[in-house]
């Protein structure tokens, strides 16, 4: 069964926005009307507020992910006393859930009742895509794309508004072709999520695993959202190939994992794919079934530059920083950058002063690339292994300055 | 009481009589009818206030007034006709991606574009219909789900661009994008101003479209179909086209919804087409009062405007699902029941409160 | 081939019986009480989570078999008491908004107390590895799940054809008002039920809880599965959701082999065409009342 | 006729001598008032019919004794104590039986499986009880295991009387009419139980649409019209009373 | 104690049955509900069916009226065969029932219970069907004022059917099926739970109803049965045991045996 349906059953709001609660109420009361609002929608200078508006899900198989996303922005304001340039920021946080539909309609909200000078999100794909329209017709924020990592965002929406303060699913599994060539086998099966991203994922690493003169000899597509993986193993299995590169994320991966785990899947091949497999979020559940698998992502909590971050976000929250919230964090870094360059929070300022920015991040530096503004950072092959509090993700190799294909877009 | 005879009633509508007002009477009482004028009014003037002050509201009344429209079509067949359909989504979305698909490809021109969603949503309607409507009470509900469902899963993994080999045609579960909202002859309606009075205009049309049909002599049949099903047969009425036909009206608007949510998002995404959609809508309809026309727009409106103002409470889907629950243990006649009991006699009303308190101790008590 | 045919057979099995624990709830309790339970998802989602934090807390997975069940079954009955008993008697209609509402309001107790993220509740010791047997190689815990949950059905299957309280069901789901008649509280009969349908499902939650993930939507996932099974074997029939399980966990199963994105369409058109070939499920009593 | 002549006047005592008092009760179905201050009583011992013509409030006499459809004023006393309102099982448990319209048997179990569930509610057990219920209704011991669903009218009658026999003691035994339905020889059969139950000592108020069946049976009548109770006799005296027959019953 | 004057034998045999059925047979699994039936209707009669219960003469009325299909053999209306026709076609054919059990809408007023049944003739899927309001259809109004008088109910026209009393109930269904202007009539115990005052009023509309219209009648009263016959039908057992006036009905043994038995009614 698709999850889609799940997702709708109940929605829910970030349990991390409490102190905004009564400015909401307020809202409720009637004076939605009132000044506040109209302030908001003027944005731009003499505005003593910068409001930011999260689009991300609190319910449904991405419920974690979202929260992770304001966490780690909201970490970023309290080290800076919630203020960017000695402006207040308020953040408004709304479910998008998975729904597209939903997506639209909250950031349509976020921008003209609550004024948003900064659209944080989505998770989806799905979402992203379609918020596109919004965000490019409204014209009056700057969309700091904290997950969604799907290309056509850059490719079809080649939009000024947007920068990746994350990643492009190019850049999660183009880059591991050359190492799982190197280093494990020439021979590999691909094992992905049956939707957008996961397909997306497969297209690139294969084009990228024949190009170094590998060959995918099998290719299992399951459909998001599968509880049960094993009728899929056999497949896999049959292929025979070295490795298998894997594109799930969520409970898929949990399921995924574990279930080849108890099937024996991986005596004889060796699993990788893109970091979300085994994630932070993931990884309790996975529990041992999940060591020694490798996979490539922007981020490890293990990373050495990455520990003041680690550190910082359990104080906070008594939780190992995801990547998510890495993201999450970047991004308030990226827009608090971009106000205090540009001096202004217009929307043509705030772009301008973040375009080609390098970011002092916590997985390592990186910068927008001045043509797409995707970012350009080092991707990280990492090896699940078993740490003090269970297994945790260790760096084995990065690949520096990893830099993916414009696809035709060029902003400026 | 047995299960079979709940379903019989459920079927024959009779214990949802008394849930439905003015059953046996005129749908929509004249003094209904100056409230919906009434409150038409109020809204035709108040929509350019609140574009210039805050368009969200806007935003908020013109989804409002789909999810009213959407929900009338379920009163129709549901809380009318008897017929509870567990489907409703699939017309909604087929009419949504339909528009979003003719938009995309063929013309932004509303004159063109909200008629075929309308056929498209009869022509689901018709297909479902013409499989389901042999079945009665949660029976027929099931199938509908069936079908609806069937819809879902075809939009969802794109089947038809893979039977036909091309790459995408429903856009699988990204769903279709950057959707246009409507001109008419060259008149852009895409600002929020504009679209509100369009949908306002459509959604008004329909709801008089529909309380006429609901008191033609077609429409007495189906409120008859409801009573009493096998009677109708027996007096020489055709009841399984009756409810075909009826099923299919409905569909007709639940596509008009679709072509009218679609652009206005500016996606179509398959979410439109799940059964969570059609229990949502169930939901208002019980919420706002069955068989009333007006309580189920009360419905979509409250349902719609909880979700936007809990959704600052990190608990809210506790709150709703609580409201749902008192709702339906105190006021089972839904607000627009509460509502004409209280103005029509206040202190009954208070007695009723009394009485609904009392029974429910007593029976919890045993 | 023959392995992977071989093991998606027992996968359909293992998914068939796990499914009709979930399923013999939910048309139990519509067969007594014309309930249609929306928030029957939510319990098994309950007894998953519960699962999940009793075996962490504890570190012991036969605790989370036994306590869950239990502690979903005592929430059952204040469901039952407090929510459905004042509705009885009433169109169904209500019952399904009522339990609409009341899974919303579980699931949203869940994210409040559980947070989003994917759990899984760690597996017994002595149910890691793997067994094989001739050609198949399958998990130990799947088969574990597999026999005991055939067991449990096999057990309620036997009593509610030959115990008293077995015979009570099924006259009750006939004719409660003449049940009563005859000396017997009914609505003690119902609450009892109710409990147990929720404890089953909650049990399912615990043993699936070890091989899927435990997440919040989990519950909203297994809801409409349920519905087919129910629908299919009949609504009210315990025999005809066993029946009606086994098939769609094999049809889960198979189709996976065979065209994934198709499977779900298979379980809808699959429900379609029996109700319109038998209006009442393959079980259904209504031609027979 | 000093018995009737004492509840004509519509003022009931607590006599020792009566099992069951029913004292202006009204009834409701919904909105509708169906029962209107029907009074009467039946003593120990006692065949008493209730007569009348179809929809007249006689199942409804029956049902609001029964706990099923209460009435919203009015009590009902049995043996003194007070039992208006009580639920069913309870009512049940006070020893009053009720065979309903229709016979109602559980058409999914088997005979044997009936009785069992009759006896469920009793809370000795009865296992030795059967075999007296099977010796008097022999046709039930030779379909022990077959359906209830399957058996004729006559058999399933027997059935739903047999059933009404187990579980607490029964003292007073509500028949709804027994005769209905069935042929002229088995409503012999019929009539032969209920004697024979009687002289066992079960107090009988009987409803039947068959009023020269019921009066045949019975040693008192009440008459019911529109909801009210519009005669009270000895039964022979109704019997033989041909306008009081034609006018109420319209048997000529 | 004569049969009805009002059509004689001659006329009867003269003309071509209005109803005819031929091996009648309707099974319901193992049990034989309606066995072999053959009988003729002629038309413009008031025709009876008695038997006791159980004899088959509902599931006979179930057949006639399309309610179910026969299992077996034929059933002819103005000569055409019906078997397995749609209920409502075979009531715009002309083949209408009223029922035992007061069987209508209950919250809807008795001047629209019978518009309703009125209106079917006037109603399809026409346009004007959809737009105009319903107390529009002339034709249907008329029709139903004029039979509310017939029954004597027009004093009662705006009230909703469940708030009438047991007798006007009776009478609003008999109603119903007058407004659809039937050829033949199916009456289901048109006297049942009736005071003597009543039944005669009854009996009464039985009669003025037969002046224009062909009746089947199901009955217990034996008096009424005899009284108003112009022919009786005798069932037992789901068979059609014997078939006549009311003198040889009554003068019949095989009748006499199985369901008078002992019974001077």
């Amino acid at each position: 069964m698709s999850n889609d349906g799940s997702q709708q059953l109940g929605r829910r709001q970030s349990n991390s926005d409490r102190q905004h609660l009564s400015r909401r109420g307020y809202l409720a009361a009637g004076a939605a009307l009132g000044s506040a609002a109209i302030a908001g929608c003027l944005g731009g200078d003499g505005d003593e507020t910068l409001t930011v508006g999260m689009a991300v899900p609190t319910t449904g198989v991405y419920a974690l992910l979202g929260e992770s996303i304001t966490n780690g922005f909201e970490l970023f304001l309290e080290e800076n006393d919630g203020e960017i340039n000695g402006q207040e920021v308020e953040i408004v946080s709304r479910d998008t859930e998975a729904d597209t539909s939903r997506g639209v309609s909250i950031t349509r909200e976020l921008i003209t009742s609550e004024g948003a000078d900064a659209i944080v999100g989505p998770v989806s794909s799905a979402v992203a895509i379609a918020m596109m329209e919004t965000i490019e017709s409204e014209g009056s924020a700057v969309w700091l794309n904290a997950n969604a990592g799907d290309y056509r965002v850059t490719r079809d929406g080649c939009m000024r508004y947007h920068f990746r303060t994350s990643f492009n699913d190019w850049q999660t599994s183009a880059p591991l072709a050359q190492w799982v060539y190197d280093n494990i086998g020439e021979t590999v099966c691909i094992a992905n999520a049956d939707y957008a991203f996961g397909n997306n994922s497969r297209e690139f690493f294969r084009e990228a695993f024949e190009e170094v003169g590998g060959e995918v000899v099998e290719e299992v597509g399951v459909p998001l959202g599968t509880d049960d993986f094993s009728p899929y193993f056999d497949d896999i299995e049959s292929s025979g190939a070295d490795a298998i590169y894997s594109f799930f994320a969520g409970s898929d991966a949990v399921n995924y994992i574990s279930q080849g785990d108890d099937f024996g899947l991986f005596d004889e091949m060796v699993q990788t794919g893109s970091g979300f497999l085994l994630s932070e979020d993931t990884l309790p559940a996975q529990g041992s079934a999940a060591v020694g698998k490798y996979s490539l992502l922007h981020y490890a909590s293990t990373a050495e530059q990455t520990q003041d971050f680690v550190a910082a976000y359990r104080d906070a929250y008594d939780e190992t920083a995801n990547v998510y919230a890495a993201q999450g964090y970047d991004s308030a870094q990226a827009f608090a950058a971009a106000i205090e360059d540009g001096g202004s929070s217009d929307i043509d300022d705030i772009i301008d002063a973040m375009r080609g920015m390098e970011i002092d991040s916590p997985r390592g530096n990186f910068r927008f690339n001045e043509d797409t503004n995707d970012p350009i950072q080092d991707m990280h092959v990492r090896e699940v292994v078993d740490g003090d509090d269970g297994p945790e993700n260790q760096v084995v190799e990065t690949i520096e300055n990893v830099e993916s294909p414009t696809w035709d877009c060029s902003i400026y | 009481m047995k299960a079979s005879e709940y379903l019989e009633e459920l079927a024959d509508g009779t214990v949802l009589d008394r849930a439905a007002a003015g059953s046996g009477s005129e749908v929509l009482s004249s003094s209904q009818r100056v409230g919906v004028v009434i409150i038409a009014a109020v809204l035709v003037v108040f929509a350019p206030i609140a574009d210039a002050t805050s368009p969200f509201w806007l935003n908020i009344l013109t989804r409002i007034l789909i999810f009213g429209l959407l929900a009338v079509s379920l009163d129709f067949i549901f809380g009318y006709a008897g017929l509870l359909s567990f489907g409703h989504a699939a017309m909604y979305g087929t009419g949504g991606y339909a528009a979003a698909w003719l938009i995309s490809e063929v013309t932004t021109n509303a004159l063109v574009v909200l008629p075929l969603s309308i056929v498209v949503g009869c022509g689901v309607a018709a297909f479902i219909g013409w499989f389901s409507v042999r079945a009665r009470g949660i029976y027929f509900a099931m199938l509908t789900l069936a079908f609806a469902q069937v819809f879902y899963v075809v939009i969802l993994t794109d089947l038809p661009a893979q039977v036909l080999g091309v790459e995408t045609i429903t856009g699988a579960d990204d769903g279709l994008f950057g959707i246009a909202r409507y001109g008419v002859f060259g008149i852009e309606l895409g600002g929020g101003l504009p679209y509100f009075y369009l949908t306002f205009g459509l959604v008004l049309a329909s709801f008089a479209v529909l309380v006429r049909v609901a008191n033609s002599p077609f429409g007495r049949v189906l409120q008859a179909i409801r009573e009493n099903e096998d009677r109708v047969e027996f007096i020489g009425y055709n009841v399984q086209r009756y409810k075909l036909i009826a099923f299919t009206i409905s569909g007709g608007f639940a596509g008009l919804a679709g072509g009218l949510y679609v652009p206005f998002q500016s996606v179509a995404s398959p979410g439109l087409l799940n059964w969570t959609v059609s229990g949502e809508l169930i939901v208002m309809l019980l919420l706002g009062g069955l068989g009333t026309f007006w309580g189920p727009i009360l419905g979509a409106g409250v349902v719609i405007f909880l979700e936007e103002q809990l959704a600052g409470f990190a608990t809210w889907e506790i709150i709703l699902g609580t409201v749902f629950v008192v709702v339906v243990i105190f006021a089972p006649r839904g607000i627009a029941g509460s509502l004409e009991t209280l103005a029509s006699d206040p202190r009954a009303a208070v007695e009723r409160t009394k009485e609904a308190l009392s029974s429910y101790r007593e029976s919890i008590k045993r | 081939m023959i392995e992977s045919i071989l093991r998606a057979t027992l996968l359909g099995l293992q998914l068939g019986v796990t499914f009709a624990l979930v399923a013999a709830g939910l048309t139990l309790i519509f067969g007594m009480m014309d309930v249609i339970n929306f928030a029957h998802g939510a319990l098994y989602m309950l007894g998953g989570y519960f699962g999940y934090t009793i075996a962490t807390q504890f570190g012991s997975f036969w605790a989370a078999l036994v306590l869950a069940p239990i502690i979903v079954g005592v929430l059952g009955a204040a469901m039952e008491k407090f929510t459905l008993r004042p509705l009885y008697g009433r169109n169904p209609l209500y019952h399904i908004l009522l339990t609409y509402g009341l899974a919303v309001m579980i699931q949203g107790v869940v994210l409040e107390v559980w947070g989003a993220s994917s759990q899984q509740i760690p597996r017994p010791g002595q149910f890691t590895g793997s067994i094989t047997v001739g050609p198949v190689t399958y998990p130990t815990y799947w088969l574990f799940v597999l026999v005991v949950s055939t067991v449990i059905l096999t057990v309620i299957w036997y009593a509610i054809e030959n115990s008293n309280l077995g015979i009570l069901m099924r006259a009750s789901a006939h004719d409660t008002e003449m049940v009563n008649a005859l000396g017997i509280d009914v609505s003690k009969v119902f609450t009892g039920v109710f409990v147990f349908g929720a404890a089953l499902a909650a049990l399912a939650g615990v043993l699936l809880g070890a091989t899927r993930s435990v997440n919040p939507g989990m519950g909203a996932g297994i809801i409409i599965e349920a519905f087919v099974i129910v629908v299919i074997g009949g609504l009210g029939s315990f025999k005809g959701a066993v029946y009606a399980a086994l098939l769609i966990g094999l049809v889960t199963a198979y189709g996976a082999l065979v065209a994934p994105t198709l499977t779900e369409l298979f379980l809808f058109v699959l429900m379609a065409v029996v109700l319109l070939v038998r209006p009442s499920g393959l079980f259904g009593a209504t031609e027979a009342a | 006729m000093s018995r009737s002549n004492t509840e004509a006047d519509g003022n009931h005592s607590v006599d020792s001598d009566h099992r069951l008092i029913i004292d202006g009760i009204n009834t409701f179905y919904g909105d509708s008032h169906v029962l209107f201050d029907v009074s009467l009583s039946v003593d120990d011992g006692e065949i008493v019919a209730l007569v009348g013509r179809n929809g007249v409030g006689k199942t409804t006499t029956i049902r609001s004794i029964m706990g099923l459809t209460p009435p919203r004023s009015g009590t009902i006393r049995k043996d003194g104590d007070e039992i208006t309102g009580l639920e069913p099982h309870k009512i049940r448990a006070r020893g009053i039986s009720w065979v309903p319209e229709e016979r109602r048997v559980f058409g999914g179990l088997t005979v044997h499986e009936n009785l069992r569930l009759a006896a469920h509610s009793a809370s000795e057990d009865q296992s030795d009880r059967f075999e007296a219920i099977y010796e008097r209704f022999e046709r039930l011991d030779e379909r022990r295991k077959q359906k209830a669903g399957t058996l004729s009218g006559g058999e399933q009658q027997m059935l739903a009387i047999a059933r009404s026999l187990l579980g607490p003691e029964t003292d007073v035994l509500l028949l709804d009419e027994p005769s209905e339905g069935l042929a002229p020889q088995i409503v012999e059969d019929v009539k032969d139980i209920i004697r024979e139950l009687n002289d066992d000592g079960v107090t009988i108020l009987l409803v039947e649409q068959n009023a020269e069946m019921a009066l045949g049976l019975a040693e008192r009548a009440y008459v019911l019209e529109k909801g009210r109770v519009v005669h009270r006799s000895d039964a022979n005296e109704l019997l033989t009373d041909r306008s009081a027959m034609e006018e109420y019953l319209g048997v000529h | 104690m004569s049969a009805h004057t009002n059509h004689s034998t001659t006329e009867q045999t003269s003309r071509q049955p209005i109803l005819e059925t031929e091996g009648l047979t309707k099974k319901f699994g193992t049990l034989t509900a309606v066995n072999n039936v053959s009988l003729t209707v002629s038309p413009d009669t008031i025709s009876s069916i008695i038997g006791p219960n159980g004899a088959g003469k509902t599931t006979l009325f179930n057949l006639f009226t399309g309610a179910f299909g026969p299992t077996r053999g034929e059933i002819r209306f103005k000569g055409k065969d019906i078997a397995g026709t749609s209920p409502h076609s075979i009531v715009r054919q002309g083949i209408v029932r009223s029922y035992q059990i007061t069987n209508f809408f209950d919250e809807l007023t008795a001047l629209e219970n019978i518009r309703l049944a009125a209106q079917a003739p006037y109603t399809g899927f026409r346009a004007r069907d959809f737009t105009k309001h319903y107390t529009a259809v002339d034709q249907a109004m008329e029709d139903a004022h004029r039979i509310l008088e017939r029954i004597e109910l027009d004093h009662v026209a705006e009230q909703t059917a469940s708030s009438l009393s047991y007798g006007q109930r009776r009478h609003l269904e008999i109603g119903i099926s007058l407004a659809s202007d039937p050829d033949l009539l199916l009456m289901d115990e048109p006297t049942a739970g009736m005071s003597p005052e009543e039944t005669n009023e009854a009996v009464e509309l039985v009669e003025e109803i037969a002046a224009d219209t062909t009746l089947i009648i199901i009955e217990h009263d034996m008096e009424i049965v005899m009284d108003i016959s112009d022919q009786i039908n005798v069932m037992n057992d789901g068979e059609l045991l014997a078939s006549g006036t009311a003198d040889e009905i009554r003068n019949d043994e095989r009748v006499q045996k199985a369901y008078l038995g002992t019974g001077d009614e």
